[in-house]
């Protein structure tokens, strides 16, 4: 029971992929600039993820050593094409806003990452909490990227206007640069505190012995 | 002058990197000396040129005549991913250096969103053969710009003193963000 | 003798008196005259911009420095540059709060983040005045001369401006590009103080000058025209982001020419003089590598 | 008027010779007690020959050694060795040195060498055979008395294969404060020239030419009227530090670069400085070896800057005595110029062969600064005047990055310091650079 | 139908191509390496600190492949990670003893005297080539906190004496502080030890006295003193053979200038045979 929690529990803050592990970079980049695209793509990661680490797990010990990394990007690819196949036909506006990058989720680093660190050694259960983990960690880091660049360049989140009207819209919040700049500083502050909760985690340990 | 404007177009003004978001795994990884960025940029230049020839070749007489566009990513991962393995083993045996300075990151090429990426953009805007090779040329060397500027001005930041929770990533994005404005003086360009 | 206990030091054991706080304050002298032409002709704007460009920016300066319990430095002056150049690059009617966001953030991304001075890749002015039109494209580029709005000569034709108006302002523009006179004169006061070097105006100009020759356009009215000069003169010559060798001098401002002429022939931007720079800084640590001067006695044979 | 030889890079600082430049040479009484370092030159030291007891007479050999690269020792008076013992030296370190109780007799050793010149003419024909100069310079222990103190025995023996086209005096005397080699010009210009002649003579040089920086107007007149007669030319280079550095003035002069990291016989030339020639005229003249100098007290730290012959040996403290004492607080006590100079614990410590100088500096000409963040105004690029960039040497010494700082030249520094006296930031420039070499050495000490 | 089958053959025939051409490019440019590095490499910190002697871990686990290295050669991972290295490699484990560095200076601020005042640059390498440093005693501790500053580890400050001072928990026995000391008062020695002589000056009794209280007078009392012979006095200097000492103290006892330290709670760790 404690490995399910700590194997859940590890993706969300200590080694969330996206300010952590810095991996699967390209899409928190390009597609939240809204607070939606940012949560959508985090839920269709977050979706392939699940699923990906799930079969793999289960079917680890069919796939020979030797190809088992083209094998898991094919495995891969299939569920980013259902994946792709479903938003087209039901979610078309979100579809068309994520764009290339719903595709390029094939080639994330975090689920073949996973897929090889994980779900390819550890037991069917262990993989599907790692990847739930691994999941809410981006959901959360790409919507708060999103909400952050969408309240700051438009005024508001999810589309909801927040701001008063007086606000001006920051426009470079939405184009490039502010999304480079949004995750750093993002990262510097994610950074910033584990290293007080890692230095407060040593003086009390020091403090009781 | 049209694959003029193309390859300027591919480099500056919609520079993978620094516009699209593509490749920013190796941009971010490999961009900490200039030796290996160059090094990283032109294995990946060549890949990206290479894999634009074949994925178009793959969609011309297999996906399109077949008439099988949904199985576009299998397809175009499986022939990247070879393309990948073969550089690889390549660099291995011709030059052990570029193949020890690149590390971990050769491999990644395979998952270098970049080339996936430019093969999708290449369907979607349905170039040419010709038109294909520029753009993967262009996307690559624009790639190889964007790291080797990174990496020259990384290594200069050696000697600042960066608040600590900026040093590595958080400053490397910044930086990025900085580029990308830089860059943002070529919109509308062509 | 009574027993006195010297200074023991390396050698040299006398220095130049020239300092960094000298250098700074160089350049602020060489500021006032474009600041005077400015409110000249823009009246209060001007005093308002700059003055609140650069409390803002030694504000935030100090606030970093504390933060980071570093010693506050904010007198030497550099600070107050990056303000006075940002107060000076932008249209006279950008609202107030918009320059102090303005030259904050210049100061936090372009400056502090990278440790401060010295540490900055970016011209930290440049990149304030980027974000802001990135941010506020249409307050950043609304021209307006005696209260009428108009467009930014570089974005008419090159005969409705006489060349004396070029060079003596009383032109729209930013507020401190106008006065291609006042801009002399600092560059010119820079130059005798040793602040300024030459080879990066001159090859910067000089290229603009017969790239537009070849290109079929008008060489004066392309530099006396837009932020060219001012830039020429107060941002590429900025220390920290330029190279340091006599060659990559030249090649900075050639480069800078070129990139300055492709955007503004062909790109959409009325003006491209922030980005040319910006991306020449982005190359500096690449030219500084590799147009290391000839060190003495190398390359030369012994002949005895 | 006419274009001075000048070489790129270098600095202007404050020359400040107005203290001393227009008091003549005065002789300083020996000391008391003299104490000899047996190393005053580059090279192997020597071991003593005296122990503890001994009489010894002015002139005799108290040290020597024998390796090719040394040069012996002579006690600069006569009286009674109190000890042989390892006392401090201007480089701070101990080195083994022969103190002298002086009996005030001066009286020479006998069997001095004979004088292998009979007249002192100036203008005469040296027909002096080239070995037998050699001979006399090397017992003479003659070492170059500019500051570089290698010995001029060993440097006026190129090796075979080289040919020697010029001789370089060098009277540029680019270190701010100090005067002795003006003054020794002016006034003993006829020995200058006749030195000047038995070094070409030696080393086989074809032409000489004295280089003098062009702040220094009297002594270029003076040297021109005995320099002409004998087809010597005397060339004016611009007043600027380090204009009197060994490559700096072969580049000025002749604009000839010596390759790097080897020697000026490589691009057929030859530097000795003023005060050898004098030197070595003397010693030829008199049979007597180098055991005495003119050297330069100076600085506002002093009450009666001047120049003194002063014997070998002397301490500091007899000097500082001998120019009315300390004036004011004394901040630092350098032995040469302030550009080059090395500070001083204490003033026991003796004038040495290579001593050009006492700088007594105060707090005011030697200011405490604090290093600011490097602005790259590339001030040091500029003034370096062999092409490094010093800078970007700190900043990989900084970040114990040898071999990068090996790649942009650290080892080919010569260590003048102008970019450190320039550097607007008030930067460590020159300081890491010695680290960064000190740290290449031991490194390929290890390879 | 027509359609799966098509893909299915279409994907076929692409898939038997790539590997065809993969298995003869294989074959082509194959390059013989040792699969263990990588396994070696993971199993070491991965600090590239360079303790060990081999350009970072990755040549390190080379060299521990071709067995040129010695499985405890890694100083910062210690026991445990030689124990795995062992494992790896199919060898035993030749033991580790693990290392801490000692500061052989007690002469601080308080303790010796000053012949001048330095002004240069706060490095003790510089200082120490600028006359030979501001202190009166040339063996002894410059007190710029160059091996601070080398210290990868949070294992060294400065302590208000102006003497460095040594976190043992944190030290890694890297070697970087003693490296960068130039007066090479650091060393590093096994963690049991606890008797140190804390000088280093190979000045004669009396010019020791003069310029540090603490400092070594050569008196030879500890040689007398000391029953395993493991302290010997030479050139005006008293020196340690840890291998022979049994942390009995009695050179603390005698030490007329408090030279030889003992450092609290480290004792004696083995019995000598017959004592």
């Amino acid at each position: 029971m404690k490995h399910f929690y700590s194997d859940f529990i590890k993706g969300l803050w200590r080694e969330n992929p996206t300010f952590r592990l810095l991996i699967g970079l390209c899409p928190t980049l390009a597609v939240t600039n809204n607070a939606l695209g940012g949560f959508s793509m985090g839920v269709s990661t977050a979706f392939v993820l699940i699923l990906s680490s799930t079969m793999i797990s289960l079917v680890k010990h069919l796939i020979p050593d030797k190809v088992r990394i083209p094998a898991y990007i094919v495995l891969i690819a299939t569920f980013v094409t259902i994946l792709e196949l479903f938003m087209n036909a039901y979610l078309p506006a979100i579809y068309a806003q994520l764009g290339i990058f719903l595709p390029l989720i094939v080639v994330n680093c975090i689920i073949l990452g996973r897929a090889e660190a994980f779900a390819s050694k550890m037991p069917v259960s262990r993989s599907i909490f790692d990847a739930l983990g691994m999941g809410f960690g981006i959901i959360w880091a790409l919507t708060s990227i999103g909400i952050m660049r969408e309240l700051f360049g438009t005024g508001q989140v999810f589309g909801f206007q927040v701001m008063p009207s007086s606000f001006e819209p920051i426009g470079m919040m939405t184009a490039a640069p502010g999304a480079f700049i949004t995750l750093g500083t993002a990262v510097a502050i994610v950074t910033y505190i584990s290293d007080r909760i890692a230095k407060k985690h040593a003086k009390g340990k020091k403090a009781t012995e | 002058m049209n694959f003029f404007f193309l390859f300027l177009s591919a480099i500056l003004v919609n520079n993978f990197v620094l516009v699209q978001f593509l490749g920013i795994c190796p941009f971010i990884g490999v961009s900490k000396q200039i030796e290996t960025s160059i090094g990283m940029g032109l294995a990946t230049t060549f890949v990206m040129v290479v894999a634009s020839a074949a994925t178009w070749l793959v969609q011309h007489f297999i996906l399109e005549p077949f008439n099988l566009p949904f199985l576009q990513n299998v397809a175009f991962i499986l022939v990247i991913a070879s393309m990948v393995q073969l550089v690889e083993m390549f660099l291995r045996k011709t030059s052990p250096n570029l193949y020890n300075a690149m590390g971990i990151y050769l491999p990644l090429i395979t998952t270098n969103c970049a080339i996936l990426g430019m093969a999708l953009i290449l369907v979607l805007r349905s170039y040419a053969f010709g038109e294909s090779l520029v753009y993967g040329l262009g996307a690559g060397l624009g790639f190889t710009l964007a790291l080797v500027l990174m990496a020259g001005i990384r290594e200069e930041l050696k000697f600042a003193d960066i608040p600590k929770p900026f040093q590595g990533a958080g400053i490397a994005f910044i930086l990025a963000g900085l580029l990308s404005l830089a860059f943002s003086g070529f919109a509308g360009l062509v | 003798m009574e027993e006195t206990r010297f200074k023991i030091s390396p050698s040299p054991h006398i220095r130049d008196e020239d300092s960094t706080q000298n250098i700074m304050l160089t350049v602020v002298v060489a500021l006032l005259p474009v600041w005077i032409a400015a409110t000249y002709f823009f009246g209060f704007d001007s005093i308002r911009l700059v003055v609140l460009s650069s409390l803002s920016a030694i504000i935030t300066e100090a606030i970093c420095q504390k933060l980071r319990k570093r010693p506050v430095t904010v007198w030497d002056g550099s600070a107050l540059i990056t303000g006075m150049l940002l107060g000076l690059s932008v249209p006279p009617t950008l609202p107030s709060w918009m320059i102090v966001f303005g030259a904050a953030v210049a100061i936090i991304v372009g400056k502090q983040l990278f440790g401060g001075l010295g540490g900055n890749p970016f011209n930290p002015a440049l990149v304030g005045r980027a974000i802001l039109v990135i941010s506020f494209p249409s307050p950043m580029s609304k021209w307006t001369i005696d209260g009428i709005t108009t467009a930014t000569p570089l974005m008419e034709s090159a005969g409705n401006f006489a060349y004396h108006e070029l060079f003596f302002g009383n032109i729209a523009g930013s507020i401190g590009e106008t006065s291609a006179f006042a801009i002399l004169l600092g560059g010119i006061f820079m130059y005798y103080r040793g602040v300024l070097d030459y080879r990066m105006p001159v090859s910067f100009l000089g290229t603009v000058a017969i790239l537009s020759i070849l290109l079929g356009q008008d060489p004066i009215f392309q530099i006396l025209s837009g932020s060219l000069l001012f830039a020429a003169i107060f941002m590429a010559s900025d220390l920290v982001t330029t190279p340091v060798t006599p060659k990559g001098r030249w090649i900075f401002g050639i480069g800078a020419g070129v990139i300055l002429t492709v955007i503004r022939t062909w790109g959409s931007l009325p003006e491209g003089v922030t980005y040319s720079i910006l991306l020449m800084n982005a190359a500096t640590p690449l030219i500084n590598r590799y147009t290391r001067p000839r060190i003495y006695g190398r390359g030369v044979k012994a002949n005895g | 008027m006419k274009l001075l030889k000048n070489f790129k890079g270098g600095v202007h600082p404050n020359y400040e010779k107005q203290h001393s430049e227009d008091k003549p040479i005065q002789v300083l009484p020996a000391p008391e007690v003299v104490v000899m370092p047996l190393q005053q030159h580059v090279g192997a030291p020597c071991d003593p020959v005296v122990k503890k007891g001994d009489q010894v007479l002015m002139g005799q050999v108290i040290g020597e050694s024998s390796y090719a690269i040394s040069a012996p020792v002579h006690s600069s008076v006569s009286g009674t060795v109190l000890a042989v013992e390892p006392r401090p030296s201007v480089t701070g370190r101990s080195v083994m040195s022969v103190v002298i109780q002086n009996d005030g007799q001066d009286t020479p050793i006998e069997e001095q060498q004979n004088p292998i010149l009979k007249s002192s003419d100036p203008n005469q024909r040296i027909d002096v055979d080239g070995n037998l100069i050699r001979q006399a310079i090397n017992a003479a222990g003659v070492v170059g008395l500019g500051g570089g103190a290698f010995p001029t025995a060993v440097k006026v023996t190129p090796p075979d294969t080289s040919h020697i086209e010029y001789l370089l005096i060098n009277g540029s005397e680019c270190e701010p404060y100090l005067t002795a080699d003006q003054r020794v010009m002016e006034e003993y210009p006829d020995k200058v020239i006749l030195g000047a002649k038995l070094l070409a003579k030696a080393a086989g040089a074809e032409k000489i030419i004295i280089a003098i920086e062009s702040n220094k107007p009297e002594a270029i007149k003076i040297l021109e009227k005995y320099a002409v007669p004998n087809e010597i030319e005397v060339i004016t280079v611009v007043t600027k530090y380090p204009a009197g550095g060994e490559r700096m003035l072969i580049k000025a002069v002749l604009n000839r670069e010596v390759p790097s990291g080897g020697y000026p016989h490589e691009v057929g030339v030859l530097v000795h400085n003023v005060s050898t020639a004098w030197a070595v005229a003397e010693t030829c003249l008199t049979g007597r070896p180098l055991i005495e100098r003119v050297i330069t007290v100076t600085g506002s730290g002093i009450k009666e800057p001047g120049n003194y012959l002063v014997r070998i040996g002397t301490p500091f403290k007899n000097i500082v005595e001998a120019a009315g004492g300390f004036n004011g607080q004394p901040e630092r006590v350098l032995c040469g110029g302030p550009m080059m100079g090395l500070a001083q614990f204490n003033l026991d410590v003796p004038v040495v062969k290579a001593t050009s100088g006492v700088l007594i500096l105060t707090e005011k000409e030697a200011q405490k600064y604090e290093p600011l963040p490097c602005i790259k105004c590339a001030r040091c690029v500029d003034v370096c005047p062999v092409y490094l960039m010093p800078l970007k040497l700190e900043a990989f010494a900084m970040n114990e990055m040898w071999e990068q700082a090996e790649e942009y030249g650290a080892m080919d520094c010569i260590e003048c310091g102008c970019c450190t006296y320039i550097c607007p930031s008030k930067r460590y420039l020159v300081h890491y650079i010695r680290l960064a070499k000190q740290e290449i050495i031991a490194a390929r000490g290890k390879n | 139908m027509s359609n799966t089958l098509v893909s299915m053959i279409s994907m076929g025939v692409l898939g038997i191509g790539l590997s065809i051409a993969l298995v003869i490019a294989s074959k082509k440019f194959a390059v013989e390496s040792d699969p263990r590095v990588d396994d070696l490499e993971g199993v070491l910190p991965g600090a590239n600190c360079g303790a060990c002697g081999y350009a970072g871990c990755r040549s390190f686990a080379e060299a521990l492949a071709t067995g040129e290295a010695p499985t405890n050669g890694c100083p910062v991972g210690g026991a445990s990670v030689a124990e795995l290295v062992a494992k790896i490699l199919g060898v035993s484990n030749s033991g580790f003893s693990r290392n801490v560095a000692q500061v052989l200076c007690k002469g601080g601020c308080a303790e010796a005297s000053q012949r001048a005042d330095y002004d240069g640059p706060q490095d003790c390498r510089i200082a120490h080539m600028t006359q030979g440093g501001d202190k009166g005693c040339t063996y002894g501790c410059l007190g710029c906190g160059t091996c601070v500053a080398a210290c990868n580890f949070d294992a060294m400050a400065m302590n208000e004496n102006g003497l460095p001072m040594i976190f043992e928990d944190n030290c890694t026995a890297c070697g970087a502080c003693v490296a960068a000391c130039p007066r090479d008062i650091i060393i590093l020695t096994g963690e049991e030890y606890g008797v140190h002589i804390r000088c280093r000056s190979h000045a004669s009794g009396r010019e020791a006295r003069q310029v540090c209280i603490v400092g070594c007078i050569a008196c030879r009392r500890c040689e007398k003193v000391c029953p395993t012979g493991a302290i010997t006095v030479e050139n005006n200097l008293a020196e340690i053979n840890y291998d022979k000492c049994i942390v009995c103290r009695k050179c603390v006892e005698v030490c007329p200038v408090n030279t030889i330290e003992w450092q609290e709670g480290k004792g004696p760790v083995r019995q000598k045979v017959g004592a």
